[in-house]
């Protein structure tokens, strides 16, 4: 079994580089880094193949024991299952492209050894995030993760604005991480194990549905997975993060990273199951969280911005999805959003690139002919985002999404038309931006046009995004399961409501209508009518700005906890309790400043103090 | 010849707070000395009339080493006290304070 | 008799207090010698006649006079007298009163508090004070010789005319 | 005269210091040498010394009616005769360098050493008082010794005036408990105490006005102003001497008394010392704290250390008995080996008292400063020091005594002794360039040397094996 | 004897070490760390041979035996952990003072190897006497360390240190002094051995009062909020070696004081003392936060970082579970390590800039890429990444706190986000952002390498493999946890 070597792979290219780093020569660099994740992608396949063909329900391995005290075994160990492979499936292949996209984007940089190092190290932590066979370990990965994102957000550390978007992205992240944390340590204290496997054999065994222990419990782990996957109320870092290179927001900001916590929510979906509250939550979560991430993106003229709060939208789609059950639905629509987000952030990291580092939308336009095969592949990607109907994988995915809302066990009218809201806003903020950036007139002139090492990447995923869509489609459209039977064994299929049935084909059109039309309404805005954009802008200014801020979330926490943080800590610099001891000291001193003014050196005063002993003695003998 | 032993010892203790009102009043230092003086007779005299209370010798032992111990010790401040006067010019007792705190 | 130790009492009690407020030193010191006398006659009526000599040859002969010759030694004049006046002033001895009078009136208190007894019966005489101090007293004496050749060789050391001597190692440093 | 009663033997040391004196004083007489007077001084008290050590017998016996000859007493006779000659050895370099005639100076230490051993043996008001006397009086020259300085005369005055006036009080308190109990004998008191249910008023006044004696020499605090005048304006070595002799004396006389009159059962007593044991400990550290003066602060030490020591007194007992003899012994060694250090350092203007003197004194004279350190550490009560175990004992003392209040004072307070302890080691080790010259002669340099190192190799001797000394004080006290 | 030998090798190496320096500054050098690499060796070498039993090796000779003092040693798991830490991070203190001292190099090395000898006799011995005298003596050549090669205001810092660990000291030998009397009282014999002093029964009252003296002094040891304000100024005054030690190793024996003193003694007491201990623990992990991340000076940054860190020492000591307080262990090596190591960059950056100061630093990653690595390495390690050894300990200490407090451990663990705040803002300020200065900034050299590399490998070691140190406490935190475990744990496997 040669499971454990796909994280060993990229570690050991991390190490390489880290250590070797300065010395190595700058062609050896990309090899190694890109190399390493081609190895573990290929084992991935390779591995992938064993798995699907044998007929075990999953793999295990274990590397050695780390801790035995008492009943707290951690182990480490890693577990495949259909869950987990598609995760590496996806963080294997879609890093490994982004690695080779890299090689060529990164080359002129001063960090290009560190920027590997730190990309290999994140593809570890990830990898072992997901193969982790229990929750110490998955803890491991799924910190080791946050912290090459604040390695990579902050990679340009020179910039101070980077920097602070790099903490902010960890510390924000770590409040969720702390809640995980306490997630755990009720497991422990319920089960003695953090086996997650154990784990969920024990939690089917012994709550049943409803239990307040499985409340807490799966509102803790929510608490992690919000956080990692920037949902509502912690998605205020994602925005941020993009100060970090492109590819970076590509592999960690939009494909792998921030799905971690739809991650965790499949995986202890038997927990979460137990609880309806709670999963109703992770409904109402998603669905509030894509309807304002896409407003937000509606107002962003950073491109990169656009695409991050769509990211933290798409997100929102998924957290929907496991809110209604739609387990697979959430593990499919993760993988179609792994492909075509990470090609729209490498696509926009080549526009970006190509004209110098701008990232205002409104200083671009007009790319279509000067890059062409960019431009090809983000509309591609676009399509998918806004879900055009038929052709795009997005399409399939998001439809399952929209679909099992409504018509799903837990489904809900307002889930959809939830859904149905972000669907649309989604379209015309893609296209919003498919306009800005590659129609009209060309405002900033190009320079570097992307090479090879580049392009390639761009055109297999954009493959994928579209081929991709075609593994699952639904009963009015071919109804291919592949997918979902794939994930059967792990993850149980959404039961429906019964009289919804027949209502699917219509759900469909509406949906395909609604992408349609946003397309359209972006198209009068942006090409059509420029000036009623601008118009529209300034009759709702406030609006505007309130969403171009994603909805005021930053300030909030910044007056609500940050500010007040800062602000008591500076007031406390100098330790108001070291003031309290200091007073000892002012006591004492002042005593002693009384004292010697009875030395007063005069000898009267002496024999005073003598009489005044006596006196007092002989009082105590009249007592 | 009969008296109350605490007529005799009343005596001892007004002359002997006389002495130390002495000592306490006046700068001079030879006041001093001379009241420190009295209230060592003081002294003496209440070991006297401890010693006819218990119709011992030993009070009259006691004044003559108290006498013996007074005679020594005003020998040694007059000594000193002309040092003093020699340095300071002045019998002042308060002045002799260059060293306090 | 009572009477008679009543008179040397007061004789003795005013002249002290004479002494310790007079402002011509000498003054005083003679006050004090009739303070001593008195005290003599009240060591008399108590049975002592040994202390009561030697109250009169040691005190008010030997101390007194010493005290004297300091004084003159030292050449006081009319200005000391000022001086001592403008020292003795109410602030300056109400405090120390006050105190003293605390002492005395608890030093009263406890006097009374004992049991009263009868004294000056018998005479303890000289003879009796002689056997008593050479008998078992005697390591007591010698005790007291070591005690005055303290005080003499204090005395003679500290009395000393000054005579500057120079080191031998400090020569060099010396101008 | 009838010596029939008396063995020469039993009261040798005693004789063998009056011989001294006076051999002292004669040969000056004849001629006045320095050196010659200063052999005939440490040698005699080595003698007294060796004595003690080989022929001093162990068991209790009383030279009826002044002396007891018992271990406690013993013990600590040896302890002053060996704290006088350390003085003595301090003293010749020191005042070989000053311009005063220096032989008298040994005829009086030779005297006040004799007064204090007087005070040890005591069990009488008459021998108590005269070598409270002989003391006071050597004492007062001692401290005025140096003439030429100002400050010496006004310590010496200060002293003067003061302990006349305080033995006065002690007299008069003599006198009041001699009328209440018709004895001027510690036993013939103690058996009247016995036979009365309570204290009798006179008798517990008088006892009263004794303890304002005892206190003024002890130093503690209400009877304690005295003390750091005396010691800024006394030469270093009598500094040592009145610090540790003078005060040993008077300890053990105090606890001889209170424990045969059993003060410990009349709690307005126990009450008494107790308060001014707190007052002694906090008042004696809080004002040394911002003191300046090396010289003060260690009379300010030496007040709180006797605070210290009243615990163990207060404690009683053969465990408080031998606390006190443990810290009697530290504490004397590390006092004179701070003055020592002074003396040392000083020159012949003036001592070295300004913690100014002590800047740098690690990178100027190394060997010094560490003498000096450890004495501080002594005192402050640091471990591998004598001065921790002789903390550690009176804490025990007063602990299995059940003095818990006392015992927190005394732990509350040496924490703020730390303080000025520390002080004066930050001082020694602050950064200084350069090296001065002492200005001693080298040769008399290697003397208070050597007496300096012999001094600190006993006291981290004793802090890492006490039980030698402790074997010792037990063979002694039973 | 060996465990006499391990004192007894630092003491003479001490002296030897002093008397060198007189002819040459680098042999004194060497001495010291030839003297420390034997202990260690030697260490190294009765931990391969331990066999699991609770005592490894016990000495005892009387010492004043009137007293039942003797000089009495013992090395259980626990003592031996510590022993090998502190050989081992005295390695690290001799390296790095190597070029940073070359005032009194004699009396610096003899000053350090006696800290060194304090301290493992305190980890060593089992007679409360010889605990206190150890305790006390350990203190001295650490004042001499601050007051003589510390920074600026070194007087300050030494004379706060000095008094603080003394009072509390004091209290501590008062309770020993306590415990002595009521074993006394109860058994006739009095004793200040650890083993028979253990199972002495003590009324609950007085047990209260000893278990606070023991508490005093190891609370301002550790330390614990309120009683830490000694702890910044020592730690930022002191030379390197000196913030390593202090770090390092003599905040750890407050927390060793409270695993083998306060609550074997005083079971009952200490069990109704927890939930305020527990408290404090919290307040401190989060108070220290809060101060750690206002500072500018890098070296009290760091010195409340070891504030908030020594909170879950206490916080997990007084969860009286095995898993918390294997986490203790585990906090009291990996903290010693990571926040030695930071201590050891702060000194590093202070030979190169003469500065400690964060404000006036930035962007070094860029001339000494080396070094930061090694400081990101400590920083994630100071704020529990795991994988590396902090990462450990702090979840089995919260882990073992949540069964006995979650309340409290949430509160704790608020703390995790609180140190990523402070220890990114170290990787902030200094090495990140703008290259500010036109100075020459050279990256480690090779005996700075020596220093760090080992450490980075102990910690990570310790973060993936914890199993060895885990397995070496084990049998005498079992022993613990049979005696005196106040409620057993629910193990709550139920359906609620």
């Amino acid at each position: 079994m040669s499971l454990w070597l796909i994280p060993a792979l990229p570690l050991l290219g991390a190490f390489v580089l880290i250590v070797f780093g300065q010395q190595l020569p700058k062609r050896l660099i990309p090899i190694i880094g890109s190399g390493s994740v081609g190895l573990s992608a290929a084992l991935t396949f390779a591995l992938g193949y064993r798995f699907i063909s044998s007929s075990a329900s999953s793999f295990h391995i274990k590397a050695w024991q780390w801790m035995d005290i008492n009943g707290f075994s951690p182990a480490v160990a890693f577990h495949l299952d259909a869950l987990s492979l598609v995760f590496i499936f996806v963080i294997t292949f879609v890093g490994f492209l982004i690695h080779v996209y890299s090689a060529e984007f990164m080359v002129h940089d001063d960090g290009y050894a560190r920027f590997f190092a730190y990309l290999n190290l994140f593809v570890c932590s990830m990898l072992t995030l997901v193969l982790a066979d229990n929750f110490v370990l998955m803890y491991l990965g799924w910190e080791g993760v946050g912290l090459c994102s604040y390695l990579l957000i902050g990679f340009w550390y020179a910039e101070e604005k980077n920097g602070y978007a790099a903490r902010k992205a960890f510390i924000v992240t770590r409040v969720g991480d702390i809640s995980l944390a306490f997630g755990l340590f009720m497991l422990f204290q319920q089960f003695h194990t953090l086996n997650i496997q154990e784990v969920a054999a024990q939690a089917a065994q012994h709550w049943t549905v409803g239990s307040e222990t499985a409340l807490i419990i799966s509102l803790l782990l929510l608490g992690g997975a919000v956080g990692k996957s920037a949902q509502l109320p912690l998605q205020t870092w994602l925005p941020d993060a993009m100060a970090g290179p492109s590819p970076v927001s590509a592999l960690i900001h939009a494909a792998t990273m921030v799905t971690a916590g739809v991650y965790l929510i499949a995986r202890t979906h038997v927990i979460f199951e137990l609880a309806p509250d709670a999963l109703m939550i992770v409904g109402i979560i998603g669905a509030v969280t894509l309807v304002l991430a896409g407003f937000a993106a509606l107002t962003q003229f950073d491109l990169k911005r656009v695409l991050a709060y769509s990211t933290i939208s798409q997100i929102g789609y998924m957290f929907l999805a496991l809110g209604v059950s739609a387990w697979s639905a959430a593990i499919f629509h993760f993988m179609i959003h792994a492909f075509f987000k990470a090609l729209l952030f490498l696509a926009a990291g080549a526009v970006i690139e190509s004209l110098h580092h701008e990232h205002d939308m409104f200083k671009m336009g007009g790319l279509k002919n000067k890059l062409p095969v960019v431009y090809w592949t983000f509309l591609i990607g676009a399509g998918s985002l806004a879900a055009l109907p038929l052709i795009t994988g997005g399409f399939y995915s998001k439809d399952q999404i929209l679909w099992l809302s409504l018509a799903g066990e837990h489904g809900h009218i307002w889930f959809f038309l939830a859904a149905l809201v972000g669907a649309f806003v989604t379209s015309v903020y893609t296209f919003r931006m498919m306009f800005l950036t590659f129609f009209g007139k060309e405002n900033t002139p190009v320079g570097h046009v992307p090479g090879k090492g580049m392009n390639i990447p761009l055109i297999v995923l954009a493959i994928l995004t579209t081929v991709g869509g075609f593994i699952e489609l639904p009963h009015t459209f071919g109804h291919v399961t592949f997918f979902s039977d794939f994930l059967k064994p792990i993850l149980p299929a959404v039961t429906m409501q019964e009289e919804m049935e027949s209502f699917e084909w219509l759900i469909q059109l509406v949906a395909a209508l609604v992408a349609l039309s946003g397309v359209g309404v972006a198209y009068y805005f942006f090409i059509y009518k420029p000036d009623q954009a601008d118009e529209l802008k300034s009759s709702a200014a406030d609006l505007h700005s309130f969403w171009l801020s994603g909805w005021g979330f930053d300030k909030l926490y910044d007056k609500l906890v940050v500010q007040p943080y800062v602000y008591l800590s500076n007031v406390n610099k100098n330790d108001v309790i070291d003031k309290l001891y200091e007073s000892v000291v002012t006591v004492a001193n002042w005593l002693n400043r009384i004292l010697a003014y009875t030395q007063s050196g005069i000898l009267r005063w002496y024999i005073m103090g003598i009489v005044i002993g006596g006196i007092l003695l002989m009082a105590l003998a009249l007592i | 010849m009969q008296v109350s032993a605490e007529y005799g010892l009343l005596l001892a203790s007004v002359l002997f707070t006389l002495g130390l009102i002495g000592v306490l009043v006046r700068r001079n230092i030879i006041f001093m000395l001379v009241c420190v003086e009295i209230m060592l007779n003081a002294a003496g005299l209440a070991f006297i009339v401890a010693g006819s209370k218990w119709t011992q010798a030993d009070g009259q032992v006691m004044f003559i080493f108290i006498l013996t111990m007074a005679a020594a010790e005003v020998s040694v401040g007059l000594a000193l006290i002309l040092q003093i006067y020699h340095q300071l010019k002045t019998l002042d007792g308060d002045a002799a304070n260059s060293m306090k705190g | 008799m009572q009477i008679a130790f009543y008179i040397a009492a007061f004789v003795a009690v005013l002249s002290t207090v004479m002494v310790i407020t007079r402002f011509n030193v000498i003054h005083a010191l003679l006050y004090l010698v009739v303070s001593f006398m008195a005290m003599a006659v009240v060591f008399f009526i108590l049975g002592a006649p040994f202390a009561a000599a030697l109250e009169v040859i040691v005190y008010a002969g030997a101390i007194v006079v010493l005290i004297i010759f300091v004084i003159m030694m030292l050449n006081q004049k009319e200005e000391a007298v000022d001086q001592e006046k403008k020292w003795l002033t109410p602030s300056v001895y109400i405090g120390p009163a006050i105190l003293s009078v605390l002492l005395l009136g608890e030093l009263i208190y406890i006097i009374y508090e004992g049991e009263s007894h009868t004294i000056g019966q018998q005479v303890v005489d000289v003879k009796e004070v002689g056997k008593t101090l050479y008998g078992p007293y005697i390591l007591a004496v010698e005790l007291s010789g070591m005690l005055l050749m303290a005080g003499i060789v204090g005395a003679y050391h500290l009395g000393r005319q000054k005579k500057k001597v120079t080191h031998r190692f400090l020569k060099q440093t010396e101008d | 005269m009838e010596f029939s009663n008396i063995n020469i033997v039993d009261v040798l040391p005693g004789i063998f210091l009056v011989t001294a004196s006076v051999l002292a004083m004669l040969s000056i007489a004849i001629k006045r040498n320095h050196i010659f007077i200063f052999v005939v001084t440490t040698t005699s008290l080595m003698g007294v010394f060796l004595y003690l050590i080989f022929y001093a017998s162990n068991h209790k016996f009383n030279v009826e009616p002044l002396f007891v000859i018992d271990g406690f007493g013993t013990f600590v006779t040896g302890l002053i005769v060996m704290s006088a000659l350390a003085v003595s050895l301090l003293s010749y370099a020191y005042f070989e360098q000053r311009e005063e005639r220096k032989e008298e100076y040994y005829i009086l230490l030779l005297l006040a050493t004799l007064g204090s051993d007087i005070l040890v043996i005591s069990k009488h008001f008459v021998s108590f008082f005269l070598g409270l006397e002989i003391l006071s009086i050597s004492l007062y020259a001692m401290v005025a010794y140096l003439r030429k300085r100002n400050k010496s005369d006004e310590a010496g005055l200060k002293y003067l005036i003061l302990a006349a006036f305080s033995s006065a009080f002690l007299l008069f308190g003599m006198a009041l408990v001699y009328s209440a109990s018709g004895s001027m004998d510690f036993s013939g008191i103690a058996s009247y105490v016995a036979s009365n249910p309570t204290l009798p008023l006179p008798l517990f006044a008088g006892m009263c006005l004794l303890v304002v004696g005892i206190g003024f020499k002890l130093g503690v605090v209400p009877f304690h102003m005295w003390a750091p005048d005396v010691y800024e304006g006394a030469p270093a070595p009598v500094a040592a001497f009145i610090a540790s002799i003078s005060k040993g004396g008077m300890i053990v006389l105090l606890v001889r008394f209170f424990d045969q009159i059993n003060g410990f059962q009349y709690p307005v007593l126990v009450l008494a010392f107790a308060c001014i044991a707190v007052a002694s400990m906090f008042i004696g550290n809080i004002l040394a704290i911002q003191q300046t003066n090396v010289k003060r602060i260690l009379a300010y030490s030496s007040i709180a250390h006797m605070g210290y020591i009243f615990v163990a007194f207060l404690a009683g007992g053969e465990l408080g008995k031998e606390a006190v003899s443990f810290y009697l012994v530290a504490y004397f060694l590390t006092i004179i080996g701070t003055f020592g250090v002074i003396a040392i350092l000083s020159d012949h203007d003036r001592d070295a008292e300004l913690l100014d003197d002590y800047k740098g004194l690690f990178w100027r004279h190394p060997k010094i400063a560490m003498v000096m350190t450890a004495m501080l550490l002594s005192l402050a009560g640091i471990p591998l020091t004598a001065g921790f175990v002789g903390k550690f004992y009176l804490i025990t003392s007063g602990a299995n005594a059940q003095l818990w209040w006392l015992v927190i004072v005394l732990v509350v307070s040496s924490v703020i002794g730390l303080y000025y302890y520390i002080r004066i080691i930050a001082m020694m080790f602050e950064k200084m360039e350069g090296t001065d010259e002492l200005a001693l002669h080298p040769r008399l340099y290697l003397i208070n040397l050597i007496t300096l190192v012999v001094i600190s190799v006993l006291i981290i001797f004793y802090g890492v094996y006490p039980q030698g000394l402790i074997d010792r004080i037990r063979d002694f006290l039973y | 004897m060996i465990l006499v030998a391990f004192i007894a090798i630092l003491m003479t190496g001490g002296i030897i070490a002093w008397i060198a320096a007189s002819w040459s500054h680098s042999a004194s050098r060497w001495i010291s760390l030839v003297t420390l690499l034997v202990d260690f060796s030697l260490a190294i070498s009765v931990w391969m041979n331990s066999s699991g039993l609770e005592w490894i090796e016990k000495f005892s000779v009387p010492w004043v035996p009137d007293f039942g003092i003797s000089f009495s040693l013992a090395l259980d798991g626990l003592s031996l952990l510590m022993l090998v830490l502190t050989f081992f991070l005295g390695i690290f203190g001799v390296l790095v003072s190597w070029n940073e001292i070359q005032e009194r190099v004699g009396f610096f090395h003899f000053n350090l190897l006696w800290v060194l000898a304090g301290i493992s006799g305190v980890f060593l011995t089992m007679d409360l006497f010889l605990f206190y005298f150890f305790w006390e003596v350990m203190l001295i050549p650490m004042y001499f360390l601050i007051g003589i090669w510390g920074h600026e205001n070194k007087r300050y810092a030494a004379f706060k240190f000095f008094i603080f660990t003394q009072a509390s000291g004091l209290l501590m030998l008062l309770a020993i002094l306590g415990l002595y009397f009521v074993h006394k009282s109860n058994s006739g014999t009095g004793t200040f051995d650890y083993f028979q002093l253990l199972g002495t029964q003590i009324p609950l009252g007085t047990s209260r009062w000893l278990m606070l003296g023991f508490l005093a002094a190891f609370i301002v040891k550790l330390p614990v909020v309120p009683f830490h304000t000694w702890l910044p100024d020592a730690h930022s005054q002191a030379p390197t070696a000196g913030s390593l030690i202090l770090a390092g190793l003599l905040l750890k024996t407050g927390a060793y004081g409270l695993i083998r003193f306060v609550v074997p003694l005083f079971p009952e007491a200490s069990a109704e003392l927890a939930p305020w201990a527990m408290l404090l623990g919290v307040v401190g992990i989060l108070y220290g936060a809060s101060l750690a991340f206002a500072q500018t000076d890098l070296k009290r940054l760091v010195a409340y970082t070891s504030v908030s860190h020594m909170g879950f020492v206490i916080l997990g000591v007084f969860a009286f579970n095995q898993l918390a307080m294997q986490g203790v262990v585990m906090q009291m090596i990996t903290h010693a390590i990571s926040t030695g190591a930071l201590f050891a960059i702060a000194g590093v950056l202070y030979e190169r800039i003469h500065t400690r100061d964060i404000l006036a630093m930035g962007g070094f990653w860029g001339k000494a890429p080396f070094m930061g690595v090694v400081t990101l390495i400590f920083v994630m390690a100071s704020l529990g990444l795991p994988g590396l050894g902090n990462f450990v300990a702090e979840f089995l200490t919260l882990i073992g706190s949540w069964q006995a407090n979650p309340m409290l451990t949430i509160f704790a663990a608020i703390g995790i986000v609180t140190a990523t705040a402070y220890s990114l803002r170290i990787m902030q300020k200094v090495f990140l952002g703008k290259w500010q200065s036109e100075k020459a900034m050279p990256d480690l050299s090779l005996r700075e390498k020596l220093i760090f590399i080992p450490l980075i490998v102990t910690i990570i070691w310790l973060g993936l493999f914890p199993q060895t140190v885990i397995n070496t406490v084990k049998p005498m935190i079992d022993k613990q946890f049979k005696i005196e475990q106040p409620t057993s744990i629910q193990n709550n496997n139920g359906v609620q």
